[in-house]
């Protein structure tokens, strides 16, 4: 450990120490493994993980949707989730968060921050931005609004009342407009976008957000293959900075980003490996790829 | 040719209106009748019919509506003391005249309104002793069962005093009062069972609004609580309430008030004949196929009559030489007894009667005042009242 | 984000100003009419003059323009944030009330039992104020509460409501279910508040005579001056981010949770503010009308203010103002004009708007005024 | 009144065999005019020769058909014609006769004195009324003299229900005998019957008596009769509730389907219940025209009527305007506002701004009485009743026939259904009359207990739109249990706080509960839920 | 089968589709192919009858249809899977499924065929539309359109969010109904390489227009690919 590296593990320690006397803890002062003192705001990852699973259970009406799910993901990993319909990908997301609760299992954010003790706006705040399977936009705003919104700054409500743009955020939306070839579009109504379009633009607000982990649902589905080229572009572009946590079904797509690719089969992983190693999985073939 | 201009505020719509409607038309049905005569001063009346809609302070735009704009000499309206009292500052601001023709709780008096509606010591108080007097049925315990607002409240306050000074004590009286609408007296009349079942002889005062009463019978009815068991004393139930009413198991309840149209006289047989003719002639729905006539209504067309009669007194619309002319004015009134207005408070005498329900909707007068009594709006048997006289200032 | 160099061919939207060129015109002109045209038009004009403005019309002028604020106010809560509250008469009726107080008060001994008590109370057996009358002869504090008691009132069951995340029609009928159950409350005796006669007969206000043209065209004026204020207020509000993101929650609520809003704080700002713009509007409203009671707390009286916003054209700031003289002006002429017809013009005009004008008077406006451009 | 029934049983048992005596007109004259307290001595003293001619002329007063003309006294026929009452000879109608005035005394006592006859005479039911009144009276005050008459009664032919009557009127009576015995006997025997009546009476002996046996008897007849009332005044409550909980869900069932499944914010929904309680006083007053003979019956016909019409009006609502409106909820609010408003008004000109009379028919007017203070008017029980069907009726339809497979699909997703080949516009329009036809049998079933006016719909609108919303918008098992539980709710708190704050307290519970469960009762379940 | 002839289409003021002409028999597939917004998902709409054309014709069996609801001409016997699946959310699989057969006589039954197809269907007959998965949901929307037998099938990106193994099962099925020669099949579809497998004829669409179409079998050769990749 470098002597810089020990001096902002001190501090850290000092301040998580200091709230924790205040009763501050994120994790409400939980001892599991991964539940040690935060720092407000700080995604501690220092045990390798932006995410941790562990042993999650949901079921509805006696549906067991997700079945003892164990899953982990690094810092600025790329991970590619693959799986039959309905093998509980949406509600894997779902759980991380905050829109479903689980009825068992935890689920970590880096290794001190417990996301069931979360709101989804809290779990968003905190650095995990989501794409949903079917575009969700707010439709009688503009592209640009749309943007806007997402835009990292401060979002509450007295912030948002003296809210100007600066020249830098006024950039980075242009970038993204462009980005998503919206730019022509920037002040139509987003309602009156195409599905493809709205799926775009979805991701244009993902990126806005600037969140640490990025959870994506399917983003290409819908779009050309040009399309599908360029949002694997995209992606790769992101990997490092931020972790992904991406879910599809193009192999295609999936052979152009995958580093890690993750199974999942009624509730719980079935492979994990590389692409080809999965792919080579007589179960996986079984099950999802077909012959 | 010029018109003298009198202004018609009755509600034509909302809650009211089904009250309030037939006051408009009676009080047009008045005005073509003196126009028939050759009008006042010989002028023909021009009525201005306005709709305040059952909306309180609409009462009030529309009151200043009429003085401002149309310049009438005199307004004819208002059912409820809310409308009463959102007009009020109106017409003392101005200075013109309200004619009110609904009973109503007293504790007012203004320069610039005529009540030719009972006041409490006028209806309230003749039927309680009524029902004490052996021929009522010598009633020891009460309850007393209103709409909860301010005429109920009154009321009740008044008739309480008036029952402790007749020696009733507190526990002989249940206080009893539903919302504005109430539909559903299950509750209400087993509890009036209740009561009654402690032995003494128990009636009823009900200052139920116009629109729960129906219900409230029909449950009266059903529950079988009848007037020979629990005789139920109304001061809001007239003909055209009971006309929503099966009133076949109600028959022998009461309901006190100055007029019913039963009332046997040629004044009452020109009045009633005159209205089925009138509701006839101008399709008016309902009255049409079954003319009823009222108290409100009879009060209405006594004071159109009356400020005819004061204008052509005064030969002027002036409202302060009306008002003086008004003090002392005569009419014969359908209630079969000459109603003179009071020569300071404003308030018509007029004699109580007190009717039974019979089974076709129309009232059996059973107790009448020997002649009409003087109004007492600032009642005895309000503490603060001691010592308030009976006159109408101006503020 | 990305390294991509900036485009320089994307042209970002502006930012627009408050209000544009001819809107800043408009307003002045309002402006001078409520302050200069109308006063002069009441006072100083004769009143045989074809030009006189009568005290009937700066009274009913006046009291739209108190019915122009709830519609504003409406407008916020339900245009632009999509939550129907089917309870600001509640508010409107708070303010009134508590302005009511002050003007019971000021009667001083002048009613008709001349007593320290209100009429209301001598008659009905109250030996005493009751506490919640505590402050009530304070014009200051009556300033204060008559926006901190529909503030307070709206802030509490907002937070409960928008904390529990009631929505849409659940939201609309529990609001109903409020101002339902204060209607109810405010027609009892013991509450204290004069029942359903509520207060009338005001005499005075800060000391003056309340009946007199002069203190009529004052109250105009301070009203026209509070719509206008209000006006420039809300364009503020939804102008900003703040009201994007309001705009933002009506679409989809929880993407904007996903985006990293609480909804919660934004939801009960502007609903606390809504019902404060109510609550001001009521005030305004008592010492013009001269009378408050519960009847302002009907569920027909708040229903009528989401008409006004409608008709005038939600998610448009001049639109419910618009459709609040438009509903109450021709509500006003057809009483007169129609006694016993007006409800089937007013019903028609309610069936017409949502039938052909979509966007309410204002979105046909606009959508003539494109046809020709 | 009851002494005056005691001075008449006295009278005729001393009087033993009837001796015929004419009615004078004096005596008529005295029955009719004049102080109360002198026609009622009349009154009895002519009750105790029975006369025909008195005791027709008992009967017509007691029917109120009675005049005086001058000093004549005329009995009006139903017919109208009109005869002298002393003479029987036909008189010629005039005018100028005056009704005669009964009071509610004066009725009690003709009632009295007609009864004590009929003790004795052959009808079997007025036997039995007759012996119900002696029981009453001796409830109210026993009075020892009326021993041998009743006695007397036991011991001659008497129908069984009279006899229990009387039984228990003895019974009262010798509760304050000198014989310990007796007092004991009559304790135990009114113990066993228990009726609630009786309570006053059993309070003031308790109090008199010493013999400790009588006196433990008597408490243990009071004891008896606390806890029949007790029992009675909580399946009472109980029985309110669901009564009011029945109304509930009349009102709100219809709107169920138009707000709760179709989407459309209904504002006139109540007046569709206002027009199917029009509906059915235009049928009772066709019946009474023009088939009186079935005038009972006019209920049977009105229910279809009511239904029709409203269905009618509702069809026509949905072809001219909310079918333009669908996808855009908020704006039918606006749109119905404006519906409701006409058609009230509507109604205000065709029908009057009045309430129009509808009438019980018979068969549900009056009530059952069980335990004493158990009392279930039939007009309740039918409707409660008639509440049931319909909702099994609309369940069945909605759940289990293709017809409601379409509605909830179409309803869901117009034009996608559309493109599965259903005539979404038609089902529409059939869904929207649905709705409004079951407003029309609430407003035929409301009819039965309440006003029938312009407003009548506007005092129900509110309490519907609670109830579904508090069920979970389109859940119908919801919205049963909102209107039962609101319904109960209501009526427990109303016997505790009086009803005005009970309804507030409503208010509040509902405010609180959708806190709670901010999606109703039957909130939906699943990933949709919030889409 | 169909045939459309220059039809114009327009949202307000924008115009979408631009003289678009489509043919589609018998026993062909006939696939669309096009960049997002192109207004692929609008030209089905517009078989459909879902969105009104401004001009041009659309004849279906010979007939003229442009001014049929969308409930007559799916009684015609044209069925649609809509982009987006679109299922019935709050009803059960099961009653999805007799949506689909909507204009049978009541009592039909649900072709078994249908569940040999999709067997997860067979699982969750009871399960609501809304609670399924994405996949599940667009197996549900195709077996929807099918369940009523149509002579013209409009499938718009059916692919979208299946899992592999099933997709080339719904290539199959595309490929097995058309080759009975029963049924006309108009597929929207992005995922390129399933649309060439698939394509007896091909159209593909640019801004509103038809830019290029011909015989499935040319698409190769003709580098559509690359077309649509602009
Ligand atoms: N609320 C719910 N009620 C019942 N079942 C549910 C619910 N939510 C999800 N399920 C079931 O849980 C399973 C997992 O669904 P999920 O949407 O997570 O699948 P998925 O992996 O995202 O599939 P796909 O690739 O098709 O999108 C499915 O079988 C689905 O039917
Ligand atoms: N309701 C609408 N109002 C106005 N414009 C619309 C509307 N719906 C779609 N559009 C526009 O019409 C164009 C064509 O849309 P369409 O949905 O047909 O595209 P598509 O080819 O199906 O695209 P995708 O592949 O993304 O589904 C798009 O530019 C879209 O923005
Ligand atoms: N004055 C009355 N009856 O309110
Ligand atoms: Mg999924
Ligand atoms: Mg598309």
């Amino acid at each position: 450990m470098t002597p810089d590296l020990m001096e902002a593990g001190a501090q850290r320690f000092e301040k998580a120490a200091q709230a924790a006397v205040l009763g501050q803890t994120e994790s409400g002062g939980r001892s599991a493994g991964y539940g040690r003192i935060a720092k407000a705001g700080e995604v501690d990852t220092t045990h390798g993980r932006i995410l941790y699973l562990e042993d999650v259970h949901v079921s509805f009406d006696g549906f067991k949707a997700i079945n003892g799910l164990n899953l982990d993901i690094a810092p600025g990993e790329l991970r590619c989730i693959i799986g039959p319909n309905g093998a509980g990908k949406t509600t894997m997301m779902d759980i991380i968060t905050g829109k479903t609760r689980p009825d068992q299992g935890s689920v970590f954010f880096g290794s001190t921050i417990d996301l069931l003790r979360h709101r989804e706006a809290e779990i968003a705040a905190l650095g995990i931005g989501r794409k949903f399977q079917k575009p969700t936009v707010f439709e009688q705003l503009s592209v640009f609004e749309n943007l806007e919104l997402a835009l990292a700054t401060d979002k509450r409500v007295r912030h948002s009342m003296v809210f100007t743009l600066t020249g830098e955020e006024k950039d980075r939306l242009a970038e993204v407009l462009t980005t998503i070839h919206l730019a022509d579009s920037a002040s139509r109504q987003a309602g009156l976008l195409s599905h493809g379009q709205k799926e775009w633009l979805e991701i244009g607000m993902l990126l806005m957000q600037d969140p640490k982990l990025l959870l994506l649902d399917e983003p290409v589905a819908g779009m050309t293959d040009e399309e599908t080229a360029r949002t694997a572009e995209l992606f790769l572009t992101l990997k490092g900075k931020h972790s992904l946590m991406v879910v599809e079904h193009d192999m295609s797509f999936i052979r152009a980003i995958s580093e890690k690719v993750t199974v999942l089969c009624d509730g719980s992983v079935l492979a994990e490996g590389t692409l080809d190693e999965v792919q080579a999985d007589e179960r996986v073939i079984e099950v999802y790829l077909g012959r | 040719q010029e018109t003298i201009k009198v202004g018609v505020l009755h509600s034509l719509s909302g809650t009211m209106a089904i009250s309030e409607t037939v006051l408009k038309d009676v009080a047009l049905m008045a005005i073509d009748e003196i126009n028939a005569k050759g009008g006042v001063l010989g002028k023909k009346l021009e009525p201005v019919v306005v709709d305040p809609a059952s909306n309180w302070p609409l009462f009030a735009e529309k009151a200043k509506q009429l003085i401002d704009q149309d310049k009438v000499a005199a307004v004819f309206g208002c059912w409820t003391s809310v409308s009463r009292k959102s007009v009020l500052p109106v017409f003392e601001e101005k200075n013109s005249l309200l004619f009110y023709p609904v009973q109503y709780e007293g504790e007012e008096l203004s320069k610039n309104v005529f009540y030719t509606g009972a006041a409490p010591n006028q209806q309230a108080i003749p039927a309680v002793e009524y029902l004490m007097s052996k021929d009522g049925g010598s009633a020891k315990r009460w309850v007393l069962l209103g709409t909860d607002y301010v005429y109920p409240r009154t009321t009740n306050k008044i008739l309480r005093a008036f029952l402790k000074a007749k020696g009733v004590k507190d526990e002989d009286i249940m206080e009893e009062y539903t919302p504005f609408g109430h539909s559903d007296y299950q509750t209400i009349i087993a509890n009036i069972k209740k009561f009654a079942s402690a032995g003494k002889k128990t009636a009823v005062v009900s200052t139920i609004n116009g629109d729960s009463n129906v219900p409230f019978y029909k449950e009266l009815g059903n529950a079988g609580l009848s007037a020979k068991d629990v005789p139920v004393v109304a001061f809001s139930v007239g003909e055209e309430e009971l006309r929503g009413v099966d009133t076949k198991p109600l028959v022998g309840h009461l309901a006190a008030w100055n007029y019913f149209m039963s009332i046997k006289n040629p004044a009452n047989a020109e009045f009633t004949k005159k209205w089925a003719a009138y509701a006839k002639a101008k399709n008016i729905a309902g009255h049409k196929d079954k003319p009823l006539t009222n108290d409100p209504m009879e009060a209405t067309y006594i004071g159109i009559n009356m400020w005819a009669q004061a204008v052509a007194k005064a030969k002027s619309t002036d409202t302060d030489k009306v008002i003086a002319a008004m003090a002392g004015q005569t009419f014969k009134a359908p209630g079969g007894f000459t109603s003179t207005m009071d020569k300071e408070n404003h308030h018509l005498h007029k004699p109580v009667f007190i009717g039974e329900i019979k089974a076709d909707g129309q009232f059996n007068v059973v107790w009448k005042t020997p002649g009409p009594v003087v109004a007492d709006p600032w009642s005895d048997y309000i503490a603060e009242n001691k010592g308030k006289k009976n006159v109408a200032m101006a503020k | 984000m990305t390294t991509q160099a900036i485009s320089p061919s994307v042209a970002l939207p502006q930012a627009g100003p408050l209000l544009t060129r001819p809107g800043w015109s408009a307003f002045i002109v309002a402006l001078l009419l409520v302050c200069a045209l109308a006063p002069v038009l009441n006072l100083l004009v004769p009143e045989d003059s074809a030009f006189h403005l009568s005290g009937y019309m700066v009274g009913l002028l006046g009291k739209i323009m108190c019915y122009a604020i709830c519609a504003l106010a409406m407008d916020l809560i339900w245009g632009y944030t999509g939550i129907l509250s089917l309870g600001h008469g509640l508010f409107f009726a708070l303010g009134g009330y508590v302005m009511g107080m002050y003007l019971m008060r000021q009667i001083g001994r002048d009613g008709n039992y001349k007593s320290d008590l209100p009429d209301f109370m001598v008659f009905l057996d109250w030996k005493e104020l009751p506490w919640h009358w505590a402050l009530s002869d304070s014009f200051f504090a009556t300033l204060l509460f008559i926006v901190l008691v529909p503030g307070v009132v709206a802030f509490v069951f907002g937070y409960f409501a928008f904390r529990s995340r009631i929505k849409g029609v659940y939201f609309s009928i529990i609001t109903q279910a409020l101002t339902f159950a204060a209607l109810l409350l405010f027609f009892r005796n013991e509450t204290g508040m004069g029942g359903n006669n509520g207060f009338t007969d005001f005499k005075r206000i800060l000391g003056l005579p309340i009946a007199t043209p002069g203190m009529r065209m004052t109250l105009f004026v301070v009203t026209g001056l509070t719509l206008l204020g209000f006006y420039l207020f809300a364009r503020w509000l939804v102008g900003s981010k703040f009201g994007r993101v309001l705009q933002a929650v009506r679409d989809a609520e929880s993407r904007v949770m996903f985006c990293g809003y609480n909804p919660l704080p934004y939801k009960l700002t502007i609903w606390t503010i809504s019902a404060v713009m109510c609550g001001v509007a009521g005030a305004l409203y008592v010492p013009q009308v001269g009378i408050i009671n519960p009847g302002e707390m009907s569920t027909a009286a708040s229903i009528e203010m989401a008409v006004w916003a409608a008709v005038g054209g939600r998610a448009t700031l001049v639109g419910p103002i618009a459709g609040a003289f438009i509903v109450n002006g021709a509500k006003s002429w057809l009483t007169v004009a129609f006694p016993e017809f007006w409800l089937y013009f007013l019903g028609a005009l309610f069936i017409a708007v949502t039938l052909w004008m979509p966007q309410g008077v204002v979105g046909l406006v606009k959508k003539l005024r494109g046809g020709k451009a | 009144m009851m002494r005056w029934l005691r001075s008449c049983c006295a009278l005729l048992c001393l009087m033993g065999a009837a001796s015929v005596h004419a009615l004078t007109p004096a005596d008529a004259l005295a029955l009719v005019e004049g102080d109360g307290d002198a026609r009622i001595a009349t009154l009895n003293r002519l009750a105790a020769k029975p006369d025909d001619q008195a005791q027709a002329l008992m009967k017509a007063l007691a029917d109120g058909a009675v005049k005086v003309l001058g000093q004549q006294v005329l009995i009006v026929a139903d017919d109208g014609s009109t005869t002298d009452a002393t003479t029987g000879a036909a008189v010629a109608q005039n005018d100028e006769a005056q009704d005669v005035i009964v009071n509610n005394r004066m009725r009690g006592a003709l009632e009295a004195a007609l009864a004590v006859r009929q003790l004795f005479g052959s009808d079997v039911g007025a036997q039995r009324d007759a012996a119900k009144l002696l029981q009453r009276a001796a409830f109210e005050e026993p009075d020892a003299t009326q021993i041998p008459l009743i006695e007397k009664a036991l011991a001659g032919a008497l129908d069984d229900q009279a006899r229990d009557s009387l039984d228990l009127a003895l019974a009262a009576m010798q509760l304050a005998a000198e014989d310990d015995a007796k007092r004991l006997s009559a304790a135990k025997a009114l113990g066993e019957k228990s009726r609630p009546t009786l309570r006053p009476l059993l309070l003031q002996r308790l109090e008199a008596e010493a013999n400790p046996a009588v006196k433990a008897a008597l408490s243990a007849a009071l004891s008896a009769i606390d806890r029949q009332l007790a029992l009675g005044s909580a399946l009472s409550q109980a029985f309110t509730g669901i009564s009011l909980g029945s109304i509930l869900l009349l009102a709100a069932l219809g709107l169920a389907i138009t707000y709760g499944l179709m989407g459309v914010i209904n504002m006139a929904h109540g007046e569709l219940i206002m027009i199917g309680a029009y509906a059915t006083w235009a049928v009772q007053v066709f019946f009474r025209n023009s088939l009186p003979g079935l005038f009972d019956w006019y209920l049977l016909a009105a229910l279809p009527v009511a239904f029709l019409t409203s269905a009618l009006v509702g069809a026509a609502m949905e072809r001219s305007v909310i079918r333009f409106l669908y996808g855009r909820p908020l704006e039918t609010l606006l749109a119905t506002w404006g519906i409701s408003l006409v058609l009230m008004q509507l109604v205000r000109s065709l029908f009057g701004a009045q309430n129009v009379g509808v009438e019980n028919p018979s068969w549900m007017s009056g009530n059952i009485t069980l335990l004493g203070n158990l009392t279930l008017p039939w007009n309740r029980l039918i409707i409660i009743a008639f509440a049931a069907a319909v909702l099994l009726g609309v369940t069945l339809l909605i759940a289990r026939t293709r017809l409601g497979l379409f509605v909830r699909g179409v309803t869901q997703n117009r034009p996608i259904a559309s493109c599965m080949g259903v005539n979404t516009a038609r089902i529409d329009t059939y869904a929207f009359a649905l709705g409004s036809g079951i407003a029309g049998l609430a407003g035929c079933a409301l009819s039965q207990i309440g006003n029938v006016g312009p407003d009548l719909g506007q005092n129900y609108i509110v309490d519907s739109f609670m109830v579904v919303v508090l069920g979970g918008v389109g859940q119908l098992a919801g919205t049963v249990y909102a209107a039962l539980g609101l319904g109960l709710l209501n009526k427990l708190l109303e016997g505790w706080t009086g009803a005005v704050l009970a309804k507030i307290a409503v208010l509040i519970f509902i405010i609180v509960f959708i806190q709670k469960r901010p999606q109703g009762i039957f909130a939906m379940k699943g990933r949709n839920a919030e889409a | 089968m169909l045939e459309v002839k220059d039809v114009n289409q327009y949202y307000g003021g924008s115009h979408i589709l631009r003289n678009v002409n489509l043919r589609a028999e018998l026993g062909q597939v006939t696939v669309v192919l096009g960049r997002n917004g192109v207004g692929k998902t609008t030209l089905l709409k517009s078989l459909m009858g879902l969105v009104p054309i401004k001009s041009g014709g659309i004849t279906f069996n010979g007939q003229p249809i442009d001014k049929a609801t969308p409930y007559e001409r799916a009684r015609a016997g044209m069925g649609f899977v809509p982009q987006g699946r679109e299922i019935f959310a709050r009803l059960t699989v099961l009653e999805n499924l007799q949506m689909g057969l909507a204009y049978k006589p009541g009592g039909t039954p649900i072709p078994a065929e249908l569940f040999e197809l999709f067997p997860v269907l067979k699982q969750m007959l009871g399960r609501r539309g809304g609670d399924l998965s994405g996949g599940q949901q667009q197996q549900l929307a195709i077996a929807r359109a099918l369940a009523a037998g149509p002579k013209l099938l409009i499938l718009d990106e059916p692919t979208e969010g299946i899992q592999p193994n099933i997709i080339k099962d719904i290539g199959k099925v595309i490929r097995m109904l058309a080759d009975r020669g029963d049924m006309a099949i108009v597929l929207v579809e992005q995922y390129y390489d399933f649309a060439e497998a698939l394509a007896d004829q091909y159209v593909v669409m640019e801004r509103g227009e038809v830019i290029a179409s011909g015989p499935g079998s040319e698409m190769q050769a003709k580098d559509i690919r690359q077309l649509v990749a602009i």
